[in-house]
């Protein structure tokens, strides 16, 4: 017997009954109106769409719009079914076999085959940034056009989430760009939208692909899956670094979306008629981890003394200008995975615990530096405002301001010349406990533990977490892993931050994602 | 035309300048007349006012730093003080040619030869511009300059100074002026070359019987050339008069002291070092007679106030009070001095 | 009718007599965009010296709480992002901004002086001083700042370095270009004939006299390298991220240029202030000390 | 004239091999790696172990650069990192946008710089020349980037006159192009306005004061003649040989104001390419704005001795 995952089996009769009636233009019964220009101001400045080997939101923002994968999450973060029919799984939890959809065409002409997927997983596999996904895959077979099938060396339960992670996300190519070299693969998809022009750094172009073969399993968009259309006939994408140039392009009409709207500015423009504010309320998560090797961070106590003395509230209200929450877990309220397991350690802003932990520690005023960046302005801010709150408390807290290239190399290839280091979490926290974790379990950990290892009861619980087939025993696992991490300070998370969107008004249709989707987005007069 | 009136008659003309030091007056209260035909030389040393006197005239001065005033200035029939900055225009490089010292840096080094000599004719005359070709290189003929047509399309350095001042010459007779101001047309050239310029103009005002004020600090090219001399010193006027009056009768100890010191009149090697002292700061000049600190026949009067111009004959005027003592001394014989 | 100023005797020249004799400070304390430019230049000097003490509070002192104020009576200036207080900012940031002009000052004066007198004088150093040099300005000068920022990381002596690197060329050009003239003057030849060896030569006859030229460039020097500095600090690539510099709080500030103006305009008008003082002081200098050199820009 | 072209041309070789062993020396020394920018902020390390490795960025220096000049000598400038395209292809495509802005920028500069310079010294010590030293004073003080940040919400902002910034390509709409390259233009040739009116003035100044200008008004030329025919000339060729100066100063420039005005020209592209350790292409983009440069100081030069006959005829 195999295991049948349909998506919406229940909708299914629903949607046939809808295809049945739509007989005008494909688009007309999503879009309120077809046409139009739509113009998206990004902040950051994007190089390639070569989505295999990148994991920068500015890429992925553009190219899911373009290409599709075989499985994706849905707007809860679950995997879901995209280009793909079903899925049947083997009862020994080593076969999957995937029957493809029918009728999908890449923006070339050339119809969606097996060999395709295949092409994909073979590229994916040699340079894709996530390629440990599919460490597990012993290899893929396409035994017809319309079938892949992928046998593992041994179950894992995590496959299926592995495979539709979107942080690097194994988009569908056509065959003939398997060989392509990193950042030199052509952008053709199979998505609603189809590449006009692209000037790295400055501006993408998209335009309508008027043979999509829309996914009709689902009423409309769910997280990077679901039904879309191409309401308008181009997007642009315009990168405006400029955060008040961003902001004023959107008030004087130059573009239609602007992600990211600055705090202040969003009571700025709360008053304005022409504009429309949206918020995604659990964007991001931000913390900074220690580095396990360096003393004196590599002294539990010196690490709890540190977490005793922040004031997160403060923390998080200079960075983000006042609009944050606290946030004592590493994943959003409201996944499936949120535990506030340890939150007894968060947030205690309580110096003089801090002060006799540091005693007890035998600290000696080493310094600590903490390394960070300030291009990303809220990162730099945190190490800030986190190196007063520990000299308040007679720590020779140190700023290590690098540029981002340097100060992410640094932390990874250094052991020494740091003792923390800042990031924020956007996908990684979205997509589920075990991937929220992994950055600190082995063998991808940050935190540069001693030897290499990670600590030895988190990451028994993180195998619980990974490879149960039971949810409640990994959430109960992730519960205790998170409670760990926080017990031995091997990160600590600061808070979340929204992302504030702001739509011109007679945009419709938009809805704020982790990712920006422009299919079935639509502009009225 | 009958020869009534002169063709320039200056009457009380001050120039004044103004700068990060304050204002000091350069020419103070110049009065003489030019006749038709007529050389008049205008001598002093340098920094006496000639080329401020001669620039005043046709207003050349810099207008933001240099303030010209003058009871009258007659030229041709009409008040130049009154003139607007258009007329004064159409008179210059018309009706009065100029000729500068530097024959170096009067030329533009950008424009051709030609350019710059057409351009007086095409402003003043309208004429084709293949006509004033012509005319240009009949004018670069006549001042002396081989291959003329050539000529016309070289640029200025190419040309030697003695050429260049030619050109100069050529330039300020384009139009046939009436009157030509040549300030020190040959100071900057080798002395061969000087003394055919001179014989040069010369020649060409016998022709053409323009009037010539001739600036000059020597006084042998004076007496070469001119018909009138006019003395200067520190921006007034010495002495002036007919150029045989003042050699024989010199009025003034500065033009005696002048005169003493040019070797073309006294066979004396010196030049005008025999002359004590230098010309005194027009920021601070001396009250009374400016020459006074230098003279050696100085009184206490002279100190005081301004001498008056005292009348040594017809159109022969001094001012030194000592004047008329001074010319019949100069009538006694040679070493018969008190 | 111009009064050309005559060459002073050479020979005694000793730097301060050359330059501050009479007539010189008194044409130059008649000169109006001098004077105007060195009280623009006391006053920023002021500030810079006195920041410890005109500053209400430690510049670097957050109080979240009291973002975003504007100038008031509380405020001066008003308060940044993170409260911190933009008087006491713009204060220590004139310490900053005026120690790296200077500093990149004093490497041009050294090493500019040293590369130009020997590539003037030397002609067999020539050629190879002047590629060099060649080479270096044919960079973009604000690439080959940052190029050598990031290699550097960025703090203060990231931003002297980088910026002397750009204008240390051009001063030595200068130099150069004066040595070769001096060069040939007769007094250096008769010296060289009473036997004066190359460095002595150098260092009493030929030096002095290029000094004018040198001091009005390194007086545009040092206005170019506030803006520059701004400019690498703007980038991230100047002064440290932690201290107060005008290019950083313009950094910062821009996010917030809509709703709190101030944050961008007033270290903007510092920066446009204290360059407009040293170039009206150079401007002065120039026009006393040596009217040949009309411009040089970065 | 041709033979001095030619030479100068000569020349040029050894300087821009010397230009990108600078360029690789002062890379070598900069820590970082290409990986990370690539792999984005949300980056893990462990996503940028797998990157690095990926895109080769294992190899020693010295190897690339021994692949580095192979390749030019062939004419191949390799492959941008980042962007994944050839960087002759990358580097041809955004010159253009870099070019015509540094054009607009070089004829703002020109036409308000010698028109302020000129009209400034014909009013010389009057009012007219107070206000016009005044604005140049200013242009040469502020800060350009400033000046960006400033003019947008300006222009953009409150009037609404002006696009906050972009590239439209001159030959798809010149208007749309006209619009949105002006305030990067003005921001850009601001101090370059106000340096070339302080010099124009200072050299009209000089210039008037000469004897042949005298020789010019002697003749009984009009005032405009004087100055446009008589002194402008003279004016130009010190002028002329700051456009060189001038253009470097433009282009470089240009790193910062397309940045701010998020113009893909080759300042940007440069500017990102060295923050993004982007090492083929700051090679490659370098060596090409280099050999421009130097290109551009040639025709200067050439120029330069057209319109000086002192120069020329010889």
């Amino acid at each position: 017997m195999t295991h049948r995952i349909s998506k919406g089996r229940l909708r299914s009769l629903l949607v046939a009954s809808a295809l049945a009636l739509a007989a005008g233009p494909a688009y007309a019964d999503i879009c309120g109106k077809v046409g139009g220009d739509l113009v998206l101001g990004m902040e950051a400045k994007l190089g390639t769409l070569d989505q295999h080997v990148n994991a920068a939101n500015a890429t992925r923002n553009v190219a899911m719009n373009i290409f599709e994968t075989l499985m994706t999450r849905d707007d809860k973060m679950a995997p879901i079914l995209d280009l793909a029919d079903s899925l049947d799984v083997s009862d020994d939890k080593l076969t999957y076999i995937f029957t493809l959809r029918s009728g999908v065409k890449f923006h070339n002409g050339k119809p969606l085959t097996s060999a395709d997927v295949a092409a994909s997983f073979d590229r994916y596999s040699r340079i894709g940034v996530d390629r440990s996904a599919l460490g597990s895959v012993d290899h893929w077979e396409t035994p017809d056009d319309a079938t892949f099938k992928i046998i593992l060396k041994e179950p894992q339960a995590s496959f299926l989430e592995s495979i539709s992670a979107s942080t690097v996300p194994i988009v569908i190519i056509p065959s003939e760009q398997a060989n392509a070299e990193a950042t030199r693969l052509e952008a053709i998809g199979t998505g609603p939208f189809q590449l006009d022009e692209f000037v790295a750094d400055s501006h993408v172009k998209l335009k309508r692909y008027e043979d999509y073969k829309p996914n009709e399993t689902l009423d409309g968009l769910s997280g990077f899956a679901g039904r879309k259309q191409a309401c308008v006939d181009t997007v642009t994408f315009r990168t405006l670094a400029e955060p008040g140039a961003r902001l004023a392009a959107l008030e004087t009409g130059e573009v239609d979306i602007v992600e990211d709207v600055p705090t202040l500015s969003t009571e700025r423009i709360a008053d304005n008629k022409d504009i429309v504010q949206t918020q995604l309320k659990h964007a991001a998560l931000w913390l900074t981890y220690p580095n396990l090797s360096e003393p004196p961070t590599d002294n539990l106590k010196v690490r709890q003394a540190i977490q005793a003395a922040l004031n997160l509230d403060e923390i998080m209200d200079a960075m983000s200008d006042g609009s944050y929450s606290l946030n004592p877990s590493f994943q959003f309220p409201g996944q499936t995975y949120y535990s506030e397991a340890g939150s007894q350690y968060y947030n205690r802003n309580d110096p003089e615990a801090a002060k006799a932990l540091l005693k007890e520690a035998g600290y000696n005023g080493e310094p600590i530096r903490l390394l960070t960046t300030r291009d990303i302005p809220r990162l730099y801010t945190a190490a800030l405002v986190m190196s007063e709150q520990m000299k308040a408390v007679g720590m020779n807290a140190e700023l290590v301001v690098l540029d981002w290239p340097t100060a992410l190399g640094m932390s990874v290839n250094e052991t020494k010349g740091w003792n923390f280091f800042y990031t924020g979490w956007i996908t990684v926290t979205a997509q589920g406990g075990a991937q929220s974790l992994r950055n600190l379990a082995d063998p991808s950990n940050v935190h540069k533990p001693k030897d290499n290892k990670s600590d030895a009861e988190f990451m028994k619980q993180f195998e619980i977490l990974s490879n149960s087939p039971d949810l409640e025993e990994r959430k109960a696992a992730f519960a205790k892993a998170q409670e760990r991490v926080f017990e031995q300070v091997m990160a600590i998370p600061f808070g979340v931050t929204p992302k504030n969107q702001a739509t011109r008004a007679n945009v419709k249709g938009y809805v704020p994602f982790f990712n920006t989707r422009v299919s079935n987005v639509w502009l009225e007069n | 035309m009958t020869r009534t009136d002169p063709i320039l008659s200056i009457e009380g003309l001050s120039t004044s300048f103004t700068g990060d030091e304050g204002t000091v007056v350069a020419v103070d209260d110049v009065s003489f007349d030019v006749n038709e035909g007529e050389i008049v030389g205008l001598i002093g040393e340098s920094g006496s006012g000639k080329s401020v006197t001669a620039l005043g005239i046709i207003g050349l001065l810099p207008k933001d730093t240099a303030r010209v005033t003058a009871k009258r200035i007659m030229f041709d029939g009409r008040d130049l003080t009154q003139a607007s900055d258009r007329e004064l225009r159409r008179l210059r490089g018309g009706s009065i040619g100029m000729v500068f010292q530097e024959p170096m840096s009067s030329l533009n080094p950008v424009l051709k030869i030609g350019d710059q000599l057409m351009e007086p004719i095409r402003i003043h005359e309208r004429i084709s511009r293949r006509a004033a070709f012509d005319r240009g290189v009949e004018l670069l003929a006549k001042v002396g300059i081989p291959s003329p047509a050539q000529r016309m399309n070289d640029y200025p350095h190419q040309l030697s100074g003695g050429m260049r001042q030619r050109v100069m010459i050529a330039i300020a007779l384009s139009c046939s002026p009436k009157l030509l101001l040549a300030d020190e047309p040959t100071t900057a050239l080798d002395v061969t070359i000087q003394a055919q310029l001179l014989d040069l103009l010369l020649e060409i005002q016998a022709e053409t019987r323009m009037a010539i004020v001739l600036i000059t600090h020597s006084m042998g090219v004076i007496a070469e050339c001119a018909d009138k001399v006019v003395v200067m010193y520190s921006g007034r006027i010495a002495e002036q008069g007919p150029v045989t009056e003042i050699f024989d009768r010199p009025g003034h100890p500065y033009t005696r002291g002048l005169m003493q010191c040019t070797p073309e009149l006294t066979g004396n090697p010196r030049r005008l070092t025999t002359i004590p002292g230098s010309l005194p700061s027009l920021s601070a000049l001396p009250p009374g007679c400016r020459f006074a600190p230098r003279c050696d026949l100085a009184l206490d009067a002279c100190r005081t106030g301004r001498p008056p111009m005292i009348g040594l004959g017809e159109k022969h005027a001094s001012a030194c009070i000592r004047a008329t003592e001074l010319v019949t001394r100069s009538m006694l014989p040679e070493g018969a001095e008190a | 009718m111009t009064s050309l100023e005559l060459n002073e005797s050479p020979r005694d020249a000793s730097l301060l007599r050359r330059f501050l004799n009479g007539r010189r400070v008194r044409r130059l304390l008649r000169h109006r965009s001098f004077m105007i430019g060195l009280w623009l230049c006391v006053f920023v000097a002021a500030i810079a010296i006195l920041a410890p003490v005109i500053s209400p509070v430690d510049p670097n002192k957050m109080a979240i709480r009291s973002r975003f104020q504007p100038p008031s009576f509380d405020f001066l200036l008003g308060t940044d992002n993170l409260g911190r207080d933009l008087f006491s900012r713009v204060a220590w940031g004139a310490r900053l901004s005026l120690s790296i002009g200077l500093g990149v000052v004093l490497l041009n004066a050294v090493f500019g002086v040293i590369l130009g007198a020997l590539a003037g004088y030397f002609r067999r150093l020539d050629g190879i001083l002047m590629r060099l040099s060649d080479a270096l300005m044919a960079f973009p000068s604000v690439l080959l700042a940052i190029g050598i920022a990031a290699a550097m990381g960025a703090s203060a002596m990231t931003a002297v370095i980088s910026l002397a690197v750009v204008y240390i060329p051009r001063t030595a050009r200068i130099l150069r270009a004066s040595v070769l003239q001096v060069k040939e003057l007769e007094f250096v030849n008769a010296s060289r004939a009473a036997g004066a060896g190359d460095f002595h030569i150098l260092r009493r006859h030929i030096l002095p006299n290029c000094m004018a030229p040198l001091v009005v460039q390194l007086s545009f020097v040092f206005a170019y390298a506030i803006l520059s500095e701004a400019v690498l600090s703007f980038l991230g690539l100047g002064a440290a991220p932690t201290d107060a510099s005008w290019g950083i709080m313009i950094s910062e500030g821009r996010s917030y240029i809509r709703e709190a103006p101030w944050l961008t305009i007033i270290p903007g008008m510092a920066i446009a202030i204290t360059v407009l003082g040293l170039n009206l002081l150079g401007d002065g200098l120039r026009d006393v000390l040596d009217p040949r050199v009309k411009l040089e820009q970065s | 004239m041709f033979a001095y072209t030619l030479r100068r041309l000569a020349q040029a070789v050894p300087i821009l091999l010397l230009v990108s062993l600078i360029s690789f020396g002062i890379m070598q020394l900069v820590p970082g790696d290409p990986a990370a920018v690539l792999a984005g902020p949300n980056a893990t390390p462990d996503d940028l172990i797998r990157l690095r490795e990926t895109l080769g960025l294992d190899k020693s220096f010295l190897t690339q650069i021994m692949i580095f000049y192979t390749n030019l000598f062939k004419g191949d400038l390799g492959y941008s990192i980042i962007l994944g395209e050839p960087v002759l292809k990358v580097v041809i495509e955004r010159s253009p946008i870099s070019i015509s802005l540094a054009i607009y920028s070089l004829v703002l500069t020109i036409v308000l710089g010698l028109s302020i310079g000129v009209v400034a010294a014909m009013k010389h010590n009057r009012w007219v020349d107070q206000i016009a030293m005044s604005f140049a004073l200013i242009g040469v003080s502020v800060p350009n980037f400033w000046l960006g940040l400033v003019m947008i919400v300006l222009f953009s902002v409150h009037l609404g006159w002006l696009p906050t910034g972009g590239y439209v390509p001159f030959f798809e709409d010149p208007a749309g192009w006209f619009l949105a390259a002006t305030m990067p233009a003005l921001s850009l040739a601001m101090m370059q306005i106000g340096l070339l009116a302080r010099l124009t003035r200072s050299t009209m100044l000089e210039v008037l004061g000469q004897d042949y200008i005298r020789t010019a008004r002697a003749k009984g030329a009009s005032e405009a003649r004087v100055i446009f025919k008589h002194a402008m000339n003279n004016v130009l060729i010190p002028v002329v040989t700051v456009l060189g100066m001038i253009l470097s100063v433009l282009l470089s420039g240009s790193v910062i104001v397309e940045t701010i005005f998020a113009v893909p020209g080759i300042g940007a592209l440069l500017g990102n390419a060295i923050l993004g350790r982007d090492y083929p292409m700051i090679q490659g983009g370098l060596i090409f704005v280099a050999a421009v440069l130097l290109i551009l100081n040639i025709v200067v030069d050439v120029l330069y001795a057209w319109l000086d006959p002192r120069v020329r005829v010889q």
